[in-house]
């Protein structure tokens, strides 16, 4: 294999919480706590979790949207977080993000034509008739017609609206695209449709996708490797086949039993998780998972499980396995 | 009444998600949201009377010259305190000048120093609102701060003050009036900046690699303009009720300019003989802010329902 | 909720000192030299300049204001050039007139204001609906100093039903006790004279309480209208007979919220009309105090004085803001 | 919740009342409106000259406060006014003119040589603190005014008596001061000392401001002593509410038997000349001074009040500052006196009560020159005047000013906006700019204006106060504004004022205001005759040039 398109070291975004008289830190959000892993020029890496896992800051984080409180993140083996502003500036060419709400994240203030051709501007195409070419094709590529370069946002449908998103992000063919929830907030129909269309692009432009869901079903669909996260930590991290067939984290175990069977006939075990996601604040100690872990020991309340290999490509954070070592 | 009368205008992000090819028939018109607030605005009949109103002093005070074959520093002693009559449509003042005349050529003063001040405070407050919000860290602090001390004063004690220090004329009351506003409009554009950092389409921007100077003035100020608009048309009024004020108390327009707030003030002594000469200069006063807040009113609905409370 | 008290009240503390910044500035900006002005027309120059050496106005402006705040926090305001008098003393019946009128503005602006905008929505569309609210707008446009001089000339002059001027009958003044006239005739049991006082703050009142009763009318209407919707609304409605007091009643505690804002926003801009109100009415308030000082260059009194009627808008915006606390702890700030 | 809905309650139960309480009594009041205008206002003011407890309560309405009441370290006229009802000096004027008349001296002697003066004082006279007057109580006032080092000088404290120092020619120490020392040879007889003959020196001793507080309360208050006044007036102060009212009540021991009539005396500050005519008319006060002289014609018209007029003891003027040209050169001057038209300002913002005037002193004293040929209104001979100056187009000029009305001068505004206006009509261009009242006046003073109006009123009917004042060229950075200097002016000036023999002083003036008249450093406006309103059932109330006049024998009717 070659050598990864992005690197990430334990990532670290922490949120202070300021409260009392003097407006004091009184203690942090740890959002993102020491989340590693890596990515393959080509390949899709899903990332889900529930509402609230850290998935999404960790997309922004690596994009530096959000800066991240610790870490290091390599893209094509420079750590970015070590870039002046204006080196990021210019390094966003490469690395694109597609927002979860299409409605939120397009200016409602800008013609189609505007918004896609802002990005190629803003990185060196001067030429105005150079661009208006550039906005058509990419319309059509994405789906869309060029004559919908004139008209407003809200003239348009969610899912036509995540398709100007994605155009958006392809304008300046990038090599990485973070896609954060991107169909999330569509009907189930229209999801499908631009998930198709994002595997259509990859192969078309050769891209890279960190893919961020909430929900198994959508990232099974796409994803080459997945990583599931839990409180700000990764728990468990694979290839979707290993993921699907042989879950190891007891997480993964209950998100995988949530995820609907197209076939009705295969019976499948339920897990369902007692307790609610503890607060981010006051996370547990030992291991975050072990207040709703059908499958806790005493060793998870008190030691952190390291994130290690269990089998090739295959890493894990539990102590079910990392006893098995 | 249409004060109520929402529109959703602008509420996009709550309509359910359409169909994915709903909208595909070419004819569709492109049409911007600033289409959408003047078809609103066009609607709403008390913003109309609004415009009416101010249409009504923009042409007294281009025009002025044809109304009147006086002049406005005019005077004919001999008809001081004239009841309204034929000659003098509104009557004549203490120097027997015309007061038609005068408040002809006085819409003049009040609409250019409501202009004035309003776009110098909204300038300044914009810069420094923009400044503050898109920085923060200690940057926010101390414009925020500067803010809080110059809202601490009643504004048009503020502005007394500034004119006793500057001197009395029309320009200093001027000046005066935009640094008392220059706050209100801080603390609008900043509120506005600090709750667009954090919608999705600015980070988008950012995303895209665009430089803080392009974000600010492609996504950020345009999308603050609503509401600095619906500002801006009601400081107009309020600008020249603080003109007038300081007019009334003599530290503005310096004579023979025919300032309404002065021309209160100079008739106040004949409230016995005279009184009529307090009806025009007051009405014009109130008829001019009132048309803006009217159009202010209505500007705030068609433009930006959440500004409401 | 105390630890929220205690952080509005420190982060008081750079505003305060701002303030007296900004007054200490104003009045050395503004030029004219208090020492001529004390010694009048045609004083020689070397009296000028011993006076202006034991006034300390040759002292650096650093020094000048580490006095001035010296002073200030042992409630020293200093001392009026005009009249020689002790500011702090000065100041508390001029304050205590102000604040009287300020508070039967307000009184006046929130019984109006609250009841029209609650019958407005209630009666949505009727007459009393478009009428009130033509009002309010007409209300919201007013240049208080015109309405001033309009009821002085009907209602003192061509009618004679209320007094033109000051505070109460001069020819019998009242024997001061806390300096609000009302509650001194009220400790004195003096009715009679309570109401020559209160008739005495009608007019002025009336002229000072118009814009904010035009603003809580609206306020309270655009609130009520939304109460309306709600399900107890319709609820009521629906089952019919008595509803309007039921109504009332809960619309009443929906008025808290816009009254508590005006009273915020616009304690300054009443204020500030007061020096207007009280010019045309003779009210002895701070306002005109002020601006009088303002005219004769009396500069510890200008100083004093706008830092004082500041320093009341920020109190009363602190007691605002706690009670809006109180009373919807969900808003935060 | 509850909370909330009961304290609007309470609001809503005590606007009630207050509705209630309002309502109630304008019903009265209606039934008093729809009965004849002057009836009621007879009928109010009938009733309203005696209080609840029947006392006889005068209330005299005025513009502004006073500074102070302590006479000697002000020189505001609206704190004379009262302080003339509170402390008494040597000497007094008439009650119509500057004729001297005595006070708490009961005679006096001056030696030929001009330089002593005794005094005689009454005898049994005590304070309104009770502790006697006598001589040692005047000498210790003279005192505390020369010397700046006096125990009750209070310089400390801000406190100057600078129109000591105007009419004694300056302080203990200084070259000009004029009282030498001051002998007490008894209790009851006094002796000033001069250094050098001063023409005036009696008259001053007329003037309130040289009035004799007892030492025993300036022991007592120190500079508080500005609001406690202690004198042997005929009232005794009360209380003070700054910018509101000051009362002062009957003191029963006046030296003078069955003075003052009246129980109490309230000066209420009405700062609007309007408003102070409703409270009049509504019978809320008894006296109003400053009547806008258009709404003279409204008093006489109207049955139940009294016009009044003091006499012409002032002049207004427009000041020509003769160092800046093209204000130096003497026929732009002229030109700008015959450009202006006196007697249209007279007219039409005066109503009448106001004569047009050639000298810059009023017609009534010493020294007054009929003779000087006055400036009629000819702007003809005013474009020639400019043409000969080298100004044949004319040019820019500021005009300063500042609106406080003043007794000269009721409306500087528009007699600015008047001045403007004539001006434009030689060609001309003038630009008024105004000013609060002290830093116009430093402006002024400091020669930094180029067309500015003023006025100046007499204090002791003596010539010297306005023509030393405002033309002598030692006084150019205090009163003389116009910055005008002319030695023979200046020697002429110094002349009259040494001499004793009135007549010789008189000559001596005539023969400067010939000079003043030639080199026009102003435009010589009006003299005013102020007029004051009062109502009908106040007797013997008669108002003085100075504006302070005594109100001991002030009476009410039946």
């Amino acid at each position: 294999m070659s050598t990864p398109l992005l690197e990430v070291n334990g990532l670290k975004k922490y949120f202070p919480i300021r409260s009392g008289v003097f407006g004091r830190k009184t203690g942090e959000v740890k959002a993102v706590d020491d989340v590693s892993f890596s990515v393959m020029p080509g390949e899709i890496l899903g990332i889900v979790g529930e509402s609230g896992c850290g998935k999404s800051t960790t997309g922004k984080s690596i994009l530096r949207l959000i800066e991240p409180t610790d870490g290091e993140v390599k893209f094509e083996n420079r750590n970015i977080l070590e870039l002046s502003n204006e080196e990021m500036r210019k390094l966003r060419k490469d690395m694109q993000i597609i927002f979860q709400d299409p409605y939120a994240s397009l200016n409602p203030r800008h013609t189609v034509e505007k918004i896609i051709s802002e990005p190629l501007l803003v990185h060196g195409m001067k030429n105005s008739k150079e661009r208006k070419e550039r906005v058509r094709e990419l319309l059509e590529v994405v789906g869309l017609s060029g004559y919908h370069a004139t008209r407003y946002p809200h003239q348009f449908s969610g899912g036509q609206r995540q398709r100007i998103g994605i155009a958006r992000a392809l304008a300046n063919n990038p090599k990485l695209i973070i896609c954060d929830e991107p169909v999330s907030a569509l009907d189930v129909s229209v999801q499908a449709q631009i998930l198709n269309l994002m595997e259509e692009l990859r192969e078309q432009f050769n891209l890279t996708y960190i893919f961020i869901a909430h929900d198994l079903s959508v990232v099974k669909h796409i994803s080459d490797r997945v990583g599931v996260m839990y409180l700000g930590r990764m728990v468990e991290l694979t290839t979707k086949e290993k993921l699907y067939e042989d879950p190891k984290h007891p997480y993964t175990k209950a998100l995988l039993s949530a995820v609907p069977e197209p076939d009705p006939d295969i019976k499948k075990e339920r897990i369902i998780l007692k307790g609610d996601v503890p607060n981010p604040q006051n996370p547990p100690t030992g291991c975050a998972f072990h207040t709703r872990c059908p499958l806790a020991m005493d060793i998870c309340k008190e030691i952190r499980p390291e994130f290690a290999p269990v089998e090739d490509h295959h890493f894990v954070a539990c102590h079910l396995y990392n006893d098995k070592q | 009444m249409k004060l109520e009368e929402t529109n959703n205008q602008f509420q996009e992000q709550n309509l359910p998600p359409h169909d994915d090819n709903v909208m595909d028939e070419e004819e569709t018109e492109a049409v911007s949201p600033w289409r959408d607030g003047w078809k609103q605005l066009r609607k709403n009949r008390l913003a109309i009377i609004g415009f009416a109103i101010i249409l009504f002093f923009i042409l007294v005070a281009i025009f002025a010259p044809l109304f009147t074959s006086y002049s406005y520093d005019q005077q004919n002693l001999a008809d001081r305190l004239h009841p309204p009559s034929k000659e003098y449509l509104l009557g004549a003042d203490h120097l027997g000048r015309d007061i038609f005349t005068r408040i002809a050529y006085g819409a003049r003063v009040s609409l250019q120093v409501g202009f004035f001040a309003v776009t110098g405070a909204l300038v300044f407050g914009s810069l420094l609102g923009i400044l503050a919000g898109y920085f923060g860290r200690w940057i926010d602090m101390l414009i925020s701060r500067i803010f809080d001390i110059m809202l601490a004063f009643p504004s048009i004690l503020l502005a007394i003050a500034i004119v006793a220090i500057l001197g009395p004329s029309l320009e200093n009351a001027l000046l005066a009036i935009a640094v008392v506003n220059i706050p209100i409009f801080g603390r609008l554009v900043r509120s506005r900046v600090i709750s667009l950092r954090e919608e999705e389409f600015i980070m988008a921007a950012k995303a895209q690699g665009m430089k803080s100077g392009r974000v600010i003035l492609h996504h950020i100020l345009p999308n603050s303009v609503a509401p600095i608009i619906v500002q801006a048309t009601l400081s107009f009024g309020t600008a020249i009720l603080e003109a007038a004020a300081l007019g009334f108390l003599g530290l503005g327009a310096q004579p023979p300019t025919p300032e309404w707030g002065q021309m209160l003030a100079d008739s106040r002594e004949f409230i016995q003989l005279a009184p009529w000469t307090m009806l025009a200069p007051g009405l014009s006063i109130m008829l001019v802010v009132l048309g803006f807040n009217l159009i202010g009113d209505g500007l705030r609905d068609a433009l930006d329902p959440r500004m409401k409370n | 909720m105390f630890a929220y008290v205690m952080r509005r009240l420190l982060m008081l503390i750079p505003v305060l000192f701002g303030m007296t910044l900004i007054t200490f500035s104003i009045v050395h900006l503004i030029p004219g030299n208090p020492a001529k002005v004390i010694l009048g027309e045609g004083a020689p120059a070397q009296a000028i300049a011993d006076l202006e050496e034991r006034m300390g106005l040759n002292e650096p402006l650093y020094v000048q204001y580490g006095n001035y705040i010296m002073g200030l926090l042992q409630g020293d305001l200093g001392t009026s050039l005009k009249s020689k008098g002790e500011i702090a003393q000065e100041i508390w019946p001029h304050l205590a007139a102000t604040m009287e009128l300020t508070f039967f503005a307000m009184l006046f602006a929130v019984i109006i204001g609250v009841n029209a905008g609650i019958i407005s929505a209630w009666k949505q569309n009727s007459w009393f609906d478009f009428l009130a609210m033509v009002f309010a707008l007409i209300g919201v446009s007013m240049p208080v100093f015109w309405l001033a001089l309009m009821e002085q000339w009907i209602f003192a002059q061509e009618l004679g039903w209320l007094p033109a001027y000051g505070r109460q009958d001069s020819r019998d003044p009242i024997a001061e006790i806390t300096g609000f006239y009302v509650l001194d005739s009220l400790i004195h049991l003096d009715f009679e004279r309570t109401i020559t006082i209160l008739k005495h703050l009608v007019l002025p009142s009336i002229a000072l309480g118009t814009i904010p009763m035009a603003i809580i009318a609206r306020m309270t209407r655009s609130s009520m209208l939304e109460v309306m919707k709600s399900d107890y609304i319709r609820t009521v409605r629906a089952k019919g007979g008595g509803q309007f007091l039921v109504i009332y009643k809960h619309a009443l505690k929906n008025a808290t919220i816009p009254v508590l804002t005006v009273i915020g926003l616009q304690t300054g801009v009443l204020l500030g009309g007061a020096i207007l109100t009280e010019t045309i009415f003779s009210w002895p308030g701070i306002g005109r105090y002020v601006y009088e000082a303002i005219s004769f260059r009396d500069y510890p009194v200008i100083q004093s004085g706008i830092l004082v009627i500041a320093f009341m808008f920020v109190i009363i915006n602190l007691i605002v803001d706690i009670l809006y606390k109180k009373i919807d702890p969900r808003i935060k700030y | 919740m509850k909370l909330k809905s009961s304290w609007l309650l309470l609001l809503l139960v005590s606007f009630v009342l207050f509705l209630a309480a309002c309502s109630g009594d304008g019903g009265q009041k209606t039934d008093k409106g729809a009965t004849d205008d002057t009836e009621s206002t007879e009928e109010s003011s009938e009733g309203a000259d005696e209080s609840a407890s029947g006392e006889k309560v005068l209330i005299f309405a005025r513009g502004g406060d006073s500074e102070s009441l302590d006479p000697g370290s002000t020189t505001d006229g609206e704190s004379s006014r009262v302080t003339r009802q509170i402390l008494e000096g040597l000497l007094e004027f008439d009650k119509e003119s500057f004729e001297l008349k005595p006070a708490l001296a009961k005679d006096w002697e001056v030696s030929d040589d001009g330089l002593t003066y005794t005094f005689y004082l009454e005898e049994g006279v005590t304070f309104h603190d009770g502790t006697p007057f006598n001589a040692e109580a005047v000498k210790i006032n003279f005192e505390r005014w020369a010397d700046p080092e006096h125990e009750y000088a209070f310089a400390d404290d801000g406190f100057v008596y600078s129109m000591y120092g105007t009419m004694f020619g300056g302080y203990k120490g200084d070259e000009g001061h004029v009282i030498e020392e001051i002998n007490v040879i008894n209790d009851y007889e006094i002796e000033f000392k001069l250094s050098q003959p001063l023409g005036y020196f009696l008259q001053n001793l007329g003037m309130s401001y040289f009035a004799i507080t007892s030492p025993a309360a300036l022991e007592e208050y120190g500079p508080d002593i500005s609001e406690h006044p202690v004198g042997t007036g005929p009232f005794k102060f009360v209380s003070w509410t700054k910018n509101d009212s000051i009362v002062l009540e009957k003191f029963e021991d006046y030296r003078v038997e069955g003075l003052p009539k009246l129980d109490k005396v309230i000066f209420q500050v009405i700062p609007d000349p309007s408003a102070r005519l409703i409270a009049l008319r509504s019978g809320e006060v008894d006296i109003m001074d400053d009547l806008n002289p258009d709404d003279a014609a409204v008093v006489e018209g109207e049955d139940g009040l009294t016009l009044l007029t003091r006499a012409e003891n002032n002049f207004g003027y427009v000041g020509m500052n003769t160092e800046k040209p093209p204000l130096d050169k003497k026929e732009v001057r002229q030109a700008i006196r015959y450009a202006i038209d006196k007697q249209a300002i007279a007219d039409a913002l005066y109503a009448g009560y106001a004569t047009t005037s050639k000298n810059p002193l009023p017609p009534v004293y010493l020294g007054y020159n009929d003779d000087v040929e006055d400036y009629e209104y000819n702007p003809e001979k005013a474009k020639e005047l400019l043409a000969e100056a080298g100004y044949p187009d004319g040019f820019d000029i500021e005009l300063v000013m500042s609106p406080t009305s003043r007794p000269y001068m009721p409306d500087p505004k528009t007699v600015a906006e008047i001045v403007q206006n004539n001006l434009a009509e030689i060609g001309i261009n003038v630009t008024i700019s105004s000013h609060e009242w002290a830093p116009y006046l430093e402006l002024t003073q400091n020669g930094e204006t180029e067309l500015f109006i003023l006025g100046w009123s007499g204090t002791n009917g003596d010539p010297d106060y306005f023509l030393s004042s405002l033309l002598h060229s030692s006084n150019k950075g205090s009163s003389n504004y116009t910055y005008y200097e002319n030695p023979e002016v200046d020697d002429l000036l110094d002349r009259a004022k040494r001499a004793v023999d009135q007549d010789e002083r008189a000559d001596l003036y005539s023969q400067a205001l010939e000079i003043i008249n030639e080199d026009s450093p102003m435009v010589t406006l009006v003299h005013s005759t102020p007029v004051l309103a009062i109502s009908d059932n106040v007797i013997n109330y008669v108002p003085h040039p100075s504006t302070s006049e005594s109100l001991a024998e002030v009476d009410f009717a039946n």
